[in-house]
């Protein structure tokens, strides 16, 4: 267990994660240019996609229908319980906790695919489709959670759930995702091939540079930290943890492998931070991004990379091993 | 030297996330025109949201007074309260300035 | 004949392509910055000319030669029947013609990379010199087009075709394909092979990206495409197919194979939209861009993209099966 | 405060492929230097080539009056009739301005 | 039309590589926030560090006269003699400008 | 031996330096747009420290002491030669003297690689921990070099040799190689084969693009070189000789291989463009920067790249063979 947990920490990608977060508390002077951070996450989305749309080809439908209506279900669900522990342990006020419903609801890409590879490491190998899954689950909880701000009055002047839809739906991730996917179901395996020593061997190198620059950024929320406050803290790391130890045993009853139940987990337990917050930015002005942010990537997204990951994992083995 | 007209330079610094937003209320203003550059900053308030928090647009509008009168007005009413947002106004002498009016 | 279309149409390429104009038209925020595009169109640029040049050690002179002088004939041929095309029978301005004409007679890179990845998926693999075809092809066209323009008066100002012809010769497009075929014969195909894993490689899924953006550009275009009327249409696509279909039979009296053939075909249809718009624009400033760009772009490029390489590799067969 | 001298700024917006043609030839017209940056924009006449269509040039350039003037006028002759260009001057205090004229 | 207040607008262009050092020191003269983008240019000196030679940082502070005076001295007195740097003052009208001093 | 050399001007780094420098005086408007410069330093330098990182863990301490203390002595002499050379031979002010010192005592990462490629190319493979004496010999010179500007009263008013150093160990140069040769170490060989593709295979390609702009920037340079005079352009070529023939000779004493020693001569004899023009800008304001880029960047750079390495190569087979 513990060598797990180690050749999870000194796997390249969290060590690049690290070496982003100690060289901007060194007041270092590295960036990462912002064209070469958006072509990297223009490269990941694109690439998981096509990887599992080709994958998606190969699966019987009947396979994927389960695992797809409860990452939907677990979707429109876990904004919901998000809210109303905020509101009601947290006594935070409804549109604070709308916001981080909206982030806690939806999914981390990185997340996933870290979780993924640990998975390729260990030996539990998750499903082909899962790709799939994420964009499933970076729908429903944006939306949800904005209705949630719309039906107690909270929302901004113009903004409504509709237009955050659209906004959700024509944004960046999801149409690289979706796209990926879609050209991926329909070229297959063959037509992937040409382009699989670029968009499959040098995925997991170019994920370096991309958890090396998510490390220069969660820095600067660290520092936000101690305005958090301890419940925001908790609320952070418990949260995460039922939601994603709960998918993993719900994965068992639509036919997942312990690989996909963990990676599932984590993607549930995971909170958006490129989505999530250009949505929330724009229908909900009034909440504050510091909270939203501090928690979802300066929290969470650490604590799942980390420790989160061999937990789902371990609970996946436990249920369905 | 070519005949100059002068006009009103609105220069809008905010968060790049309202970059299109933006760019398509001005449009309904009366403001013929604009140009946008990539920028960064600090102020005041810092309240920010996006992965990369420093990201900023910066938009100039050469406009006539009435219609820069409006930009400001649209960005007192809508942005300013919970966005980072900048926002000046110069006069300056415009080239065949009538064609921006 | 129908499976070989859909085998092109489902190709990562094409489906990228598709996927940028359909992001564009559905309002998506989708959008790949600037450096990225400049950086993959100087690798792959480079890559071509590498490629060729390596290969062009490897073949014998007389070999060449005659492709050389035919490509070199073609680029000084096409832009004057597309000149005389569009001024008897489409009634245009010289300007525009000539516009027009530096265009088609020119070649589009993406064109030529899509015609050579459907031989080699269809079983017929073209010279690998091609790439100096390509350098050969984008320099006449240009000159010849403004000396045109220059004869009949309607050229601007200060600009001449000898500063368009130094433009052309030191702008960026021919620097990188002719600089790369210049290193590739210099270095051989053993001194490529350390280099092989990047320029060759990545080649295709960097030609992914690439098409991304050419669709997110095509679909801006075709919004243009009603004040092109319907002339323009029918001559951005029926010029190309004889210009086309033209070289593919001429290529066969220079012992040129099936694969090589139709790939200069498709050269030889395809109008550029790099250099020459670059070198129109400052040389023709009156030519309407919207005129030249929505031809290029908006109309040949996809339909050569689509139908016009299955069918110049169809002539191929035919004229040389 | 260090001294300073009233001078013109002017700005020119222009479609990128002009950039390095427009900086080799305001050198020949007595300005002393300029400042470049990447832009975007559109404008009531939205004329544009090349594949970035939006893709433009800001040009800064701090001069003489008299320089001003000849930049504007060199504008109005060859580029205001077929390129997107939008041009406008202010008057600014420089700091050690005497070595801008 | 929104309250606006008359405030300097203090424009600096300087080498890229003083910018993190800059940003730090204009903070301590009293100026609340400062907007930068990317540029690149020439001028009549041309004395220039860095691979990256015309890669220049374009700064803009709204200020009080009193900040941008201390600005200029500043740069008069540590930046221009050996840096490649230009520094220009305007007047602006600034919507909610007593945000800003 | 003329076969070698040749070998060496015909490599792709090589020719595509050349053709940066070719493209810029033949004024093209090629440019490499500056974050794709960026992502490409970001790139090499976390792929050099990865890959030594990685070697060093299988290399026993006993071996690689010798070495490190050997190249941070070097570090230290290096500056203290170059000055006093300057000084006493050219006549040249303290200040500009103690920023040349600075810039050849330090050194440049692509001398290093072009070395160890040349190595790899004729036999003579370079020992795997080499990257981690990169980043030993980077910090002392400019220290050492600022500490004699200090001493001598040439120094900038608030500049001391303590913040120079701050910098130097926090500049994105040292956190790179730094930083990857910490991941290295920490994940070792097996950690870094998920990423070997993107980090390890595509190098040398990408090297080839960073070529490309360093001979435009080069080109730049050469253009001062008649004002740099003839004492300069001797010392930027006979200091670098002498100092990497010496550090091959010395590198003989502490167990280096033949491979070894050359590519130790090649970083000692080059001249840092990237650290040492940032720390020296700051730090010495009234250095002349077109003195010590023309230099190190417009004479021992492409020296290095075309003689040097082949030369440092031939002494160390003449010292150790
Ligand atoms: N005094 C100032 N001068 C110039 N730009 C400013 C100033 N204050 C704020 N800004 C810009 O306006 C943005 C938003 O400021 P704030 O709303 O205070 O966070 C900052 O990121 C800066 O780009
Ligand atoms: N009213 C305006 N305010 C600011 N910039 C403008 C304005 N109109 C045009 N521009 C800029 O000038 C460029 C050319 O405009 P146009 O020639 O009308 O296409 C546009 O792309 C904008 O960057
Ligand atoms: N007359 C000018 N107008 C606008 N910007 C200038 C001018 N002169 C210099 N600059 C800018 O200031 C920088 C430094 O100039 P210099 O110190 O003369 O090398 C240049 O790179 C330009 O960006
Ligand atoms: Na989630
Ligand atoms: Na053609
Ligand atoms: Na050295």
């Amino acid at each position: 267990m513990l060598d797990v947990l180690l050749t999870n920490l000194l796997s390249p990608i969290v060590l690049a994660f690290a070496l982003g977060i100690l060289a901007s508390l060194a007041r270092s002077d590295l960036e990462i240019p912002a064209p070469l951070y958006q072509a990297l996450s223009i490269y990941l989305l694109l690439a998981i996609g096509l990887k599992g749309g080709a994958a998606l080809r190969a699966t019987p439908l009947s396979e994927v229908v389960g695992p797809m209506l409860l990452t939907f279900g677990l979707g429109v669900l876990t904004p919901i319980t998000s809210y109303n522990v905020l509101r009601k342990l947290g006594k935070m006020d409804r549109v604070n906790a709308a916001a981080l419903a909206a982030h806690f609801g939806s999914v981390s890409a990185v997340t996933f695919i870290a979780a993924q590879a640990f998975g390729t490491l260990t030996g539990f190998e998750s499903e082909g489709y899962m790709p799939a899954l994420v964009a499933i689950l970076e729908i429903p909880a944006i939306v949800v959670a904005l209705m949630i701000a719309n039906v107690r009055g909270a929302m901004g002047e113009e903004a409504t759930w509709q237009s955050a839809l659209h906004e959700v739906l024509t944004g960046r991730s999801i149409v690289l995702l979706g796209g990926g996917l879609a050209m991926g179901l329909l070229t297959g395996p063959e037509g992937l091939e040409p382009v699989a020593p670029f968009f499959v061997e040098g995925f997991k190198g170019a994920l370096v540079l991309f958890l090396l620059e998510l490390g220069l950024v969660t820095a600067r929320r660290l520092r936000d930290l101690k305005e958090a406050g301890w419940f925001l803290v908790a609320f952070s790391i418990v949260m995460p943890i039922i939601h994603g130890v709960g998918a993993v045993w719900l994965a068992g009853f639509v036919g997942m492998s312990i690989g996909g139940a963990a990676v599932l987990g984590a993607m549930v337990s995971s909170a958006s931070y490129i989505a999530a917050p250009a949505a929330v930015r724009i229908a909900l002005p009034q909440a504050s991004p510091t909270i939203y942010l501090t928690a979802a990537l300066g929290i969470t997204f650490p604590f799942n990379l980390a420790l989160g990951i061999p937990l789902y994992f371990a609970a996946a083995e436990y249920f369905l091993g | 030297m070519p005949k100059t007209i002068p006009l009103k330079l609105v220069t809008v610094v905010a968060e790049y996330l309202l970059r299109d937003k933006l760019v398509k209320e001005i449009g309904k203003l009366g403001v013929t025109g604009f140009t946008v550059t990539d920028a960064e900053g600090q102020g005041p308030r810092g309240n920010r949201a996006g992965v990369y928090e420093g990201r900023n647009v910066r938009m100039e509008c050469v406009c006539s007074p009435e219609a820069a009168t409006r930009v400001l007005k649209h960005l007192s009413d809508y942005y300013f309260e919970h966005y980072a947002v900048i926002a000046w106004v110069q006069t300056v002498e415009v080239v065949r300035g009538d064609k921006y009016v």
